[in-house]
């Protein structure tokens, strides 16, 4: 047992999950007045539920002990964590509580795109069975199992043509499991739900964006522990992947305000707080597996692409309340494909396509990519039909009017002048 | 008794309180409110999508004069509150009844 | 020397230093918008002060070194921590450091149960003394002498009939010390200070909702250094910790939520809030004393119990005003006392009634609690009465009406449409 | 490798980057509720440009490698931070991440000086320009090259008189590189852009303290990254840094109240954060030279003087809008040459006048900070005056009433009504 | 001249502020207020406490217009501002002895 | 009928409306203000620099009644708001041509 790494995996778990309330700010300060307190709650209640769908089922389902078919794990390998907690092996301990934060940012992440109108009952049966069938298998192809090559081939048939013998996937700390997965979910969800009374028309701006600011903030914070964290030890990789982390949000700030310079003529607070989680999102698979100028291409374009991409809601009618698809599931594709380009293979042992390598690492990114889309489309709209189906998804179009917060919770955000 | 109500640009309230102070007026109750009119809003842009503001912020203020009192104080009130451009507001009178003074019950000039 | 347990304890001090402005969001938010500010100046205040008591008397009170008939520490034993410092002994020093933001933690506690109505320079005055009078004591017997046990020992009488051959108590970061101790010393100031105006009339809702969650986020994220931290070492013990602060506060939120649906019909933010602070409160006793399952049962019967408790000052009319009875000292008896019950006996090494121990447990467990809760009741009263009686304590009614904030700091928190 | 020690520095470097998100809030808060966001992104601004800034030639310009004449490094030594990232060496890695988050900050602090009124655009070159001009040289002459005596007496000319044979000057966290440089420049900008419109006339009140108190957290909670983190090692310097960090800060915290209360009759919550950032400023250069007596003394006065000259601004005319001067500059002042009096000797080599040390050690930290105060001028005045005959550094007086946040960002911080 | 006051539901805004401009109006000044009425409030529960909100959010609309307009405009804004639902709010006129143009200084129909 | 309008002390507002409602009126709106007159602001301190708060916050009421009802009304809500104290505010009453109401559409007493 070495302390300083575990010490650093208990400082990354506490990070990871101050992550989620992070997200409730930048959630909540872009909801509107009288729906911010609905919005945190999902995210809060992604904390309750997620930790105890990873404690009872999640946790086996992901790790990599017994499995079934090596599709997924046994869920009941470790029903309760108890034999881990019970091993008295420190590293095991704090990683089990380190996997439970990325289940629940993860799940906390879809509840953007549903913003207003989920009811706050429902959301919590399916933040905890999306934590524990669909979160937890996608973990177990890309982490479970040695590398991700060996997940992705078992599910697929074992010796699949896909990823033997090819080069990856990499996936550092969860391009794949946390944001395309999230975004695929939240696309479905939205879907699902349908639009705003008033989207596209009415406004519905940011009720609060110094909260924003402020969960981008803590979300930074935390992503260290998420992505530095990854390395599972306090070494160059962590060291790597923290430097890259912050090169790559720095320049997606500066390709997010460069856009909106360029288009609106203004460079807003929410575009630079939205370049950060942008940057974030697509450093995240990435970031052990480039140099400096790696890092910078990646934020730049991230910010750019995420930027243009917040505007397709519109355009193509789905209600993205806040962008969970513009900003992860594009920023993750984009990091999870880009290792392909500009991986520079001094790290890991594979170069990306402008490093020298050939383009099989792209490929192999983008099918990747491509597995977590279909089964995390699927997975999530079974869920969510379920939920529909049955006890009903989402809130009358009255409450709606009024508030969510009012009808749901009971309670009003503010209260300023007494 | 009348009741001069003006509507002025908010920037101007400390202006149009010293020139209602000099015409020797003792009391005002400010608000807050909001005008449409000639004088255009603005345009907010939140991750590309536009919303417009055509409520522009202004300050209401309300004025309990004595009858004959009315036309000057209208004038102290516009003279201060002038900037000349688009959007300086509104000045009306409106006749009263009556007014009482809560803390006394007074009624009438008295109980300005 | 171990630089991984040394860099676990100085970042689990800053995490613990940082709870205090978490407590002041906490309790700031469900403050009246003109009280805030005197609300969050409480737990400012007693930063300041609270670091002066214990680096001049408190620290050498609370510490293992020369004692007064091993009652306490010798109170100058190590006037101005110099020796601690001087010796160049980082573990000896950052522990120093972060014992005072115990300390600080502790008394800032107890400013929720006399919200909008105390003297700030009485307060200042307060948190000096109780830092130093019952703080720095009751830390002795619990932790300043190599277990809990001896400490009451010394206390009662060496070799007394309570503690001498049985187990325990336990208490692995603070639920006799930190947060009986402070619940406690809140029901003693709301019963001195008396009820606010309006009290049972006037409903003196939270002014900012989002603030109360912020505070609660706060807290969780600072409380991984105090329970984690206490383990002194980035071990197992630190993992185990960790996992069942997770556990058991996620828990505690649906414990809270679920009286709240069932009783109210709707589950608050508020509510998840609280349900944050009660599991977190349960807990600290236990970190490191139960397995998942107990931590589950802890968390949920923590949240279950607190969320009932904060009714019981309506129909006693007490005036606890922001319920630290409710949740401190409720949730914290509770989780000393469940040890008792669920200590799983492999950390440590004695089970609780239901893991195959005997009843002695608990009854030393319930002995500790009550010394604690004797001793804090009688020494608090008593500085508390001082204070009344010269400086006085309380402001004046028309101060409670226009606002405390204007009158004690001639200030008021927002200006936000200018 | 370490471990211990690169997790600490892993998480340091976290907390220092939190540092300016922090400040964003500290001085957001404190500025009106139609410029916060302008405010508020000159801190993120700072973060996105200053990064860059870091990783171009920042690093290279501050490091110890190859230098030009002995003064600067050479500016294309390590550009894009290849070779180090390259190098595997966790420490080396972390450690060039640590220095950007110390570059960011520094020039962030300077933005609380020109408050609502500089062109977002101007600001952005500014910032970067800075980062490589004068804060990275002035970091590779106090840190850059073993001792701070050396890289002065380089640019003086080698074996110059000031620094040879002398001892010191000691600036452990960076008194003179941080907060004497930001004030310094701090002052420029303010004379250089001129009084807002109703400076000394309109009140200009903060308009949302309980930001500022967040703002005060933050950075006192990132601040322990900065000041114990710059032991580069988990080790006695870091406990004793982390511990003196605590007592100034919170003797500040008093100082600064009790002058308000003696001079105002009230002690503010707006006092209490300011009096947070100014123990910390002290303390920065002091905190691994003085025991827990110095640390008192230290932080006692540090918040007594900047209490009092943050009111200089009034008198001398100039709009300090949020008292960068009165705050860095003098704190930072008084920290740097405090270390010449109560340096105890016990950590560091040499002790002050008051421990027994000559006169000599406070001379030589006051050359320090003289050389440190003549570059800064100079250099920022020549950066600040060719932007303004440039691309031009302030908004029209229409924007400055209207609100800076209309009209460089097209955005309005709250509405929280709807 | 007249002042046309209107209190509405909030949500109706948009509704009114339509119709008043097919109706030629080319000014209104707008406030939040809050009314009690037939309509009832809320409640919110708070740590088990209850807090009753009885007073629910409307918005205040002032027209200034000619005498003949007054009846028109209460139309028009009576019928954009319908729902049918309790709580529609009111419309009342007062008679207006003078306006005065703040930026010009015109009085009478002039300053509309 | 009648617009009766006061400007009192906010944390009088429940006694008034109590005392509305034993006197039979049906409806009020309440909105914020804040007034000027003998009664004092105060000051505050940030870092040293004084910033006084002249204007002090007030409640507006509005009540329409019948002709009949406005003086009643009036010393309702006068002997309601009563603390004695300076800065009690002021009542008035102004005549109203018409009130109609939103919901119905129904004009006059009918649509108190
Ligand atoms: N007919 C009206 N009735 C009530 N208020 C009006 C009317 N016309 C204008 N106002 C108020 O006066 C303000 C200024 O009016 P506007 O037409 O913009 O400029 P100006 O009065 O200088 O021509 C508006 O924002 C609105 O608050
Ligand atoms: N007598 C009155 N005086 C002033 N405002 C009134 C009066 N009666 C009602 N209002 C206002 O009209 C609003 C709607 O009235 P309410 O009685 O709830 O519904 P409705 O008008 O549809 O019958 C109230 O919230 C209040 O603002
Ligand atoms: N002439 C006036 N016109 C309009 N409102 C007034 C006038 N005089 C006073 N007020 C309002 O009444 C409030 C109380 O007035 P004030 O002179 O302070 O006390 P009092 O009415 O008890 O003598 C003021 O704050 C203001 O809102």
């Amino acid at each position: 047992m070495d302390s300083g790494n575990i010490a650093w995996l208990l400082i990354s778990a506490s990070l990871v999950l101050l992550m989620t309330p992070g997200l409730a700010f930048f959630y909540g300060g872009m909801s509107r007045g009288k729906s911010v307190l609905n919005m945190m709650m999902m995210s809060f209640g992604a904390i309750a539920v997620g930790t105890l769908a990873w404690v009872t089922f999640g946790y086996s389902i992901s790790g990599g002990g017994d499995t079934i078919n090596n599709i997924i794990g046994d869920p009941l390998g470790d029903f309760g964590m108890i034999s881990t907690v019970e091993s008295g092996d420190a590293m095991s301990i704090i990683s089990a509580g380190f996997g439970a934060t990325f289940a629940i940012i993860t799940v906390a992440l879809i509840s953007g795109s549903i913003a207003d109108r989920a009811k706050f009952g429902s959301w919590l049966v399916f933040a905890f069975l999306w934590v524990i069938l669909v979160y937890s298998p996608v973990a177990h192809w890309v982490w479970g199992t040695g590398t991700a090559g060996e997940g992705f081939d078992a599910l697929l048939g074992a010796g699949g043509p896909l990823f033997a013998d090819l080069p990856g996937p990499y996936d550092f700390a969860g391009g794949t499991v946390v944001h395309i997965n999230a975004g695929v979910a939240g696309l479905v969800l939205a879907l699902l739900l349908g639009v705003r009374k008033g989207f596209g028309k009415e406004p519905m701006r940011p009720h609060n964006l110094p909260f924003v600011m402020l969960g981008a903030a803590l979300l930074w914070f935390g992503w260290f522990g998420f992505n530095a964290g990854s390395a599972f030890a306090a070494d160059n990789w962590a060291a790597t992947a923290w430097v890259n982390t912050t090169v790559a949000t720095s320049l997606a700030i500066l390709g997010w305000l460069l856009v909106e310079k360029i288009r609106d003529g203004k460079a807003t607070s929410l575009g630079a707080a939205s370049g950060v989680v942008a940057g974030l999102v697509a450093i995240t698979p990435a970031c052990a597996s480039v140099d400096t100028w790696g890092a910078i291409v990646i934020g730049l374009i991230a910010g750019i692409l995420s930027s243009l991409a917040v505007g397709l809601k519109y355009k193509f009618g789905y209600d993205d309340s806040l962008d969970v698809v513009g900003v992860h599931l594009v920023a993750g594709l984009w990091g999870t494909l880009a290792i392909g380009l500009v991986a520079s293979g001094a790290i890991q042992d594979d170069p990306g396509l402008f490093y020298g390598g050939g383009i099989s690492l792209l490929g192999v990114q983008a099918a990747a990519a491509g597995v977590t889309i279909v089964y995390s489309a699927i997975a999530t709209l079974i869920i969510g039909l379920a939920i529909k189906y049955t006890i009903g998804f989402r809130v009358s179009e009255e409450v709606e009017v009024s508030g969510i917060d009012l009808s749901e919770h009971g309670e009003t955000a503010y209260e300023e002048a007494k | 008794m009348k009741l001069v109500t003006a509507i002025i640009q908010p920037h101007r309230v400390d202006e149009v309180r010293a020139a209602l102070e000099a015409a020797g007026v003792k009391g005002v109750t400010v608000s807050e409110a909001a005008g449409y009119g000639r004088q255009k809003g603005h345009t907010e842009v939140y991750r590309g999508a536009e919303y417009t503001v055509d409520l522009v912020p202004k300050t209401r203020l309300e004025v309990l004069v004595d009858d004959a009192d009315a036309a000057s104080v209208t004038e102290a009130i516009v003279s201060a509150a002038q900037t000349g451009k688009i959007g300086d507001g509104k000045v009306w009178t409106v006749p009263v009844d009556d007014v009482a003074r809560v803390r006394t019950g007074e009624h009438g000039a008295d109980a300005l």
